[in-house]
């Protein structure tokens, strides 16, 4: 191993990045918008996700109790739908709360003091974890003893699916789509900068140097530039995080913002990772578009 | 070493630089390349490193039928011809010290003979004290011997020079001349392209005399002595 | 007028462009990601705004006829409420079809045979233009003879309007966020052009240019790489109304999207201006970087 | 038409270039500049168009305190001075046309007068059958007298050329220094800094001669003769 040229390689990189300071700055500023935009938008979106999963998880499965059943199994019919797979979490309201509830709810639009006699069961109100479950909830629930009727807002859970369904291919596409954009313009903005300095690989081919040997250290510029960009992004991203965040939870007071720290880190790190390799990527196209002979 | 068989070279523009050309060079010599301005000294190098490719006609060097060698092989042709460029074409990003080193980097030679080398070649052209400046902070002469101390640095069994003295006074011009003539005694084959008539009356080498892309004359311890006793009037 | 000088000009300007194609096509096609960016982004704001005014227009106000009312007015009273302000639609239900109603809602979880009286009053209810008039219909409804009690979703109102004020501001942010990295990513595509040229801005200071007549090729080029990555992504956008809406009209069956043509057209306009200005800036700046001497 | 008075420059990079030099130009006045390479003579050109200002001392160019002006005005004190410049400065982005066009369009002029003058220059150095190509199409020698034609185009007062001859070949050199003569005859002032000692030693104009950024001779009629005897060896 000679090291003198490991220390001349990175001699070379260096210099070029300094000597070139205002081209490299540039171009490092735009990779850092590209990245900062697909950034925002990939942290907007495992938001989402978080969020609508919070949301759904409101969604209940009502099971009415049969009136002629045992008291005394109820207990055990508690826990026994509440270890079903699926099942976040399991409430007994009886008949007498029941009524109160829809006298409570119905207040103002009916006149309440008619309502003497009490209609209701009593009544097991059940939350999954995910939306996708409460159908298969809905059915295991039905089979139990005790258990009389089943209901859930079928017609809701339904749409429900629909929608995140489109939301989650909307989404992909969206991020197919900054990815690409993000590639186009740090491909753009490296290719730009080797363009300025095609003369320069001309130049070095005349001298003698194989095309590895001149493509190396663009490679290497590509890459720094690509992850300098990256860096200066994901601060900016981490930065808006504990900044904007909190100020942005309290005026948006009905989503419910995951705003530990931790959730950003891998993010991070694969932004980093893509503006390194993006940046070697379009370093290397782009040097060989003047290499031809 | 060199040799040129029925070479053509026409450029996309449709100037026709070179037509039929015919010329052998043995190894260890010395030729001057003469002629007019735009008559076809620079292409006729550029052949010979393969920066152009004949459009008809065939070119060896060194062995290598360089006019249909694969475009691998390119770089290790041009690492055993050393060029210097007529508008010198230094790397403006790299120093001076940088822009010899790259010519012997590129060899893939080891890190302790490049420190080595560098500075000698440098020193031999006179510029030991300006290594460390970029090409914009030297003078045109200096430019041009830079230029000089790349084409040197790695040894190369082929120089070929164009215009070398062109910005240099004439004591340098001597001294660079005198120089390649010791590289040439060592068994390099050297071949200047100049318009110098005082270097090419005094050194009394090969003449190639070039006019309109074809080789008009070809003397052994020749004269510059272009056309009609032109080149008489500013001997005077 | 020296009309060879125009000429001259113009020529220069379009020989720039054709002898510098690879850096100029590379400057447009950074130009059209920002702004197709930039452009689907106000798209889909504009498509939310269209789609949520749609959405709030459900929202009711109900008015509680009173009982001892001359039932007479009752078609002058529907008149009145729906010359109200802000006022979209009155519909008058009667106390029998209230019932019904409730009959409806609640079967399935309240056994509706034991509802044998009818506690409902007869109702108007009314919807609203925009969200924001709610709370004033309603107080204007509830001064009208005959009406004895006025009703509505105030919390949910109050809860909408916090939602938009959030959603706009929210929005407005994204969009100066995204103008500002368009220009960015604009501005820094062609102050590296202007960077690989900046030898020849030397040589024609030395030959006696005036900066001005440095400056005025570069920032003609810049304005037509500025509007042709405009029209490019304007053409995106288009074709992307045109081909893709329909298709993610048919999944997202819930969101009434506007389809129509002419929707995009001052959108498009606005974004070639864009376009140019930005690329006449951008070229100003940097040229005036190369031109200090 | 030219004066420096005491003027030193010193560049960034710590090189004294110029050091307490005097001199005045009379209009009119055909001077040649001669000296070693790397001594300072395309630096004192400089000064003339203000491409360097000088450390000290004042540089007064057709009556203009150019070490004092103000940015606005160096454009126009650039229209007055043709410049061919040692590494030709072509713009490569531009034909051969455009590039000299280029100079006198800057000017303001009339398009009939830059169809008509254009075309004249090429002419005069030869290069008519070549004003559609680019800088990268012709041969060094072509490029310099695409330089030398662009430096004249609009009749400038000052005529500046920093080696001017040193990719042409004598014949070629010798019709434009007879054009340069022609040009300074009517009027023109003209400063030739070169190595070309036969060019020189032929038209006894005004010498002066620069070593290490001072004036060490100047002379009405005078020889290039460089240090000890230098010049000599290569006349032989
Ligand atoms: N832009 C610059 N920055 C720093 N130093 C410079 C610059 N230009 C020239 N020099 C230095 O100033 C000195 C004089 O240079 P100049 O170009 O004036 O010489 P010259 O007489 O024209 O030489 P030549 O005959 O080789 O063209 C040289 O030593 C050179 O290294
Ligand atoms: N890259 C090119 N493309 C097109 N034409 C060219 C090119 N290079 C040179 N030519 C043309 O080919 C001819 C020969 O050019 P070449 O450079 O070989 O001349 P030369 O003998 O070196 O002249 P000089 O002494 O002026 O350097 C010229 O007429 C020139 O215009
Ligand atoms: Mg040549
Ligand atoms: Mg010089």
């Amino acid at each position: 191993m000679d090291w003198g040229k490991v220390k001349f390689f990175l001699g070379e990189v260096f210099a070029n990045l300094t000597r070139n300071a205002a081209m490299q700055l540039t171009a490092i500023g735009s990779v850092a918008v590209a990245i900062a935009m697909l950034g925002t938008f990939l942290f907007v979106q495992r938001t989402a996700a978080a969020v609508s999963d919070q949301a759904l998880q409101q969604i209940e499965v009502s099971a009415f109790l049969s009136d002629k059943r045992d008291l005394k199994a109820d207990s055990g019919l508690i826990a026994r739908t509440g270890a079903l797979p699926g099942v976040a979490h399991v409430a007994y309201v009886s008949k007498a709360q029941g009524l109160k509830d829809l006298r409570d709810k119905l207040r103002g639009e009916v006149d309440t003091s008619l309502l003497t006699t009490n209609p209701l069961p009593d009544v097991l109100r059940i939350r999954a974890r995910h939306v996708a479950d409460v159908p298969a909830i809905a059915d295991a629930v039905k089979a139990l003893p005790g258990v009389a009727d089943v209901q859930y807002a079928a017609k809701t859970v339904q749409r429900v699916m629909n929608v995140l369904g489109a939301a989650q291919r909307v989404g992909l596409a969206v991020i197919v789509l900054l990815v690409l954009a993000a590639f186009q313009i740090i491909s753009n903005t490296i290719r730009l900068t080797v363009y300025s300095r095609r003369r320069e690989i001309a130049i070095m081919q005349l001298v003698g140097a194989t095309n590895n040997y001149i493509r190396l250290p663009f490679i290497a510029e590509g890459v720094v530039a690509g992850s300098l960009g990256a860096a200066v992004a994901v601060t900016l991203l981490l930065t808006a995080q504990h900044e904007l965040l909190p100020a942005l939870a309290q005026l948006i007071t009905f989503i419910p913002f995951p705003t530990q720290a931790p959730d950003l880190i891998p993010l991070a790190l694969q932004l980093l990772g893509a503006g390194a390799l993006v940046g070697a990527i379009a370093s290397w196209i782009s040097v060989g578009r003047y290499l031809r002979v | 070493m060199i040799e040129l068989r029925n070479v053509s070279l026409l450029y996309p523009n449709g100037v026709r630089a070179l037509d039929a050309v015919d010329l052998k060079i043995e190894k260890g010599e010395f030729v001057f390349l003469v002629g007019h301005s735009g008559t076809g000294k620079s292409s006729l190098l550029r052949l010979l490193y393969r920066e152009q490719v004949p459009t008809t006609g065939d070119v060896y060097v060194d062995g290598i039928a360089v006019h249909r060698m694969r475009a691998g092989a390119i770089p290790r042709l041009r690492r055993n011809v050393g060029v210097v460029f007529q508008d010198f074409k230094l790397l403006g990003g790299k120093t001076i010290w940088e822009n010899v080193a790259f010519a012997l980097q590129v060899t893939g030679a080891r890190t302790k003979d490049v420190m080595r080398q560098v500075p000698r070649c440098l020193d031999l052209v006179g510029l030991a004290q300006k290594s460390r400046m970029f090409p914009s902070e030297l003078s045109g002469g200096e430019q041009q011997r830079a230029a000089i101390a790349r084409a040197l640095v790695n040894n190369p069994k082929i120089l070929l020079c164009d215009e070398p003295t062109g910005n240099l006074d004439p004591s340098n011009t001597t001294e660079i001349m005198e120089l390649l003539q010791r590289i040439n005694t060592k068994g390099t084959t050297v071949v200047v392209a100049t318009h110098n008539q005082a270097v090419v009356d005094r050194m009394r080498k090969r003449v190639v005399r070039l006019e309109n892309g074809r080789i008009v004359g070809d003397e052994e311890r020749g004269f510059y002595f272009l056309g009609l006793g032109q080149g008489q009037v500013l001997s005077g």
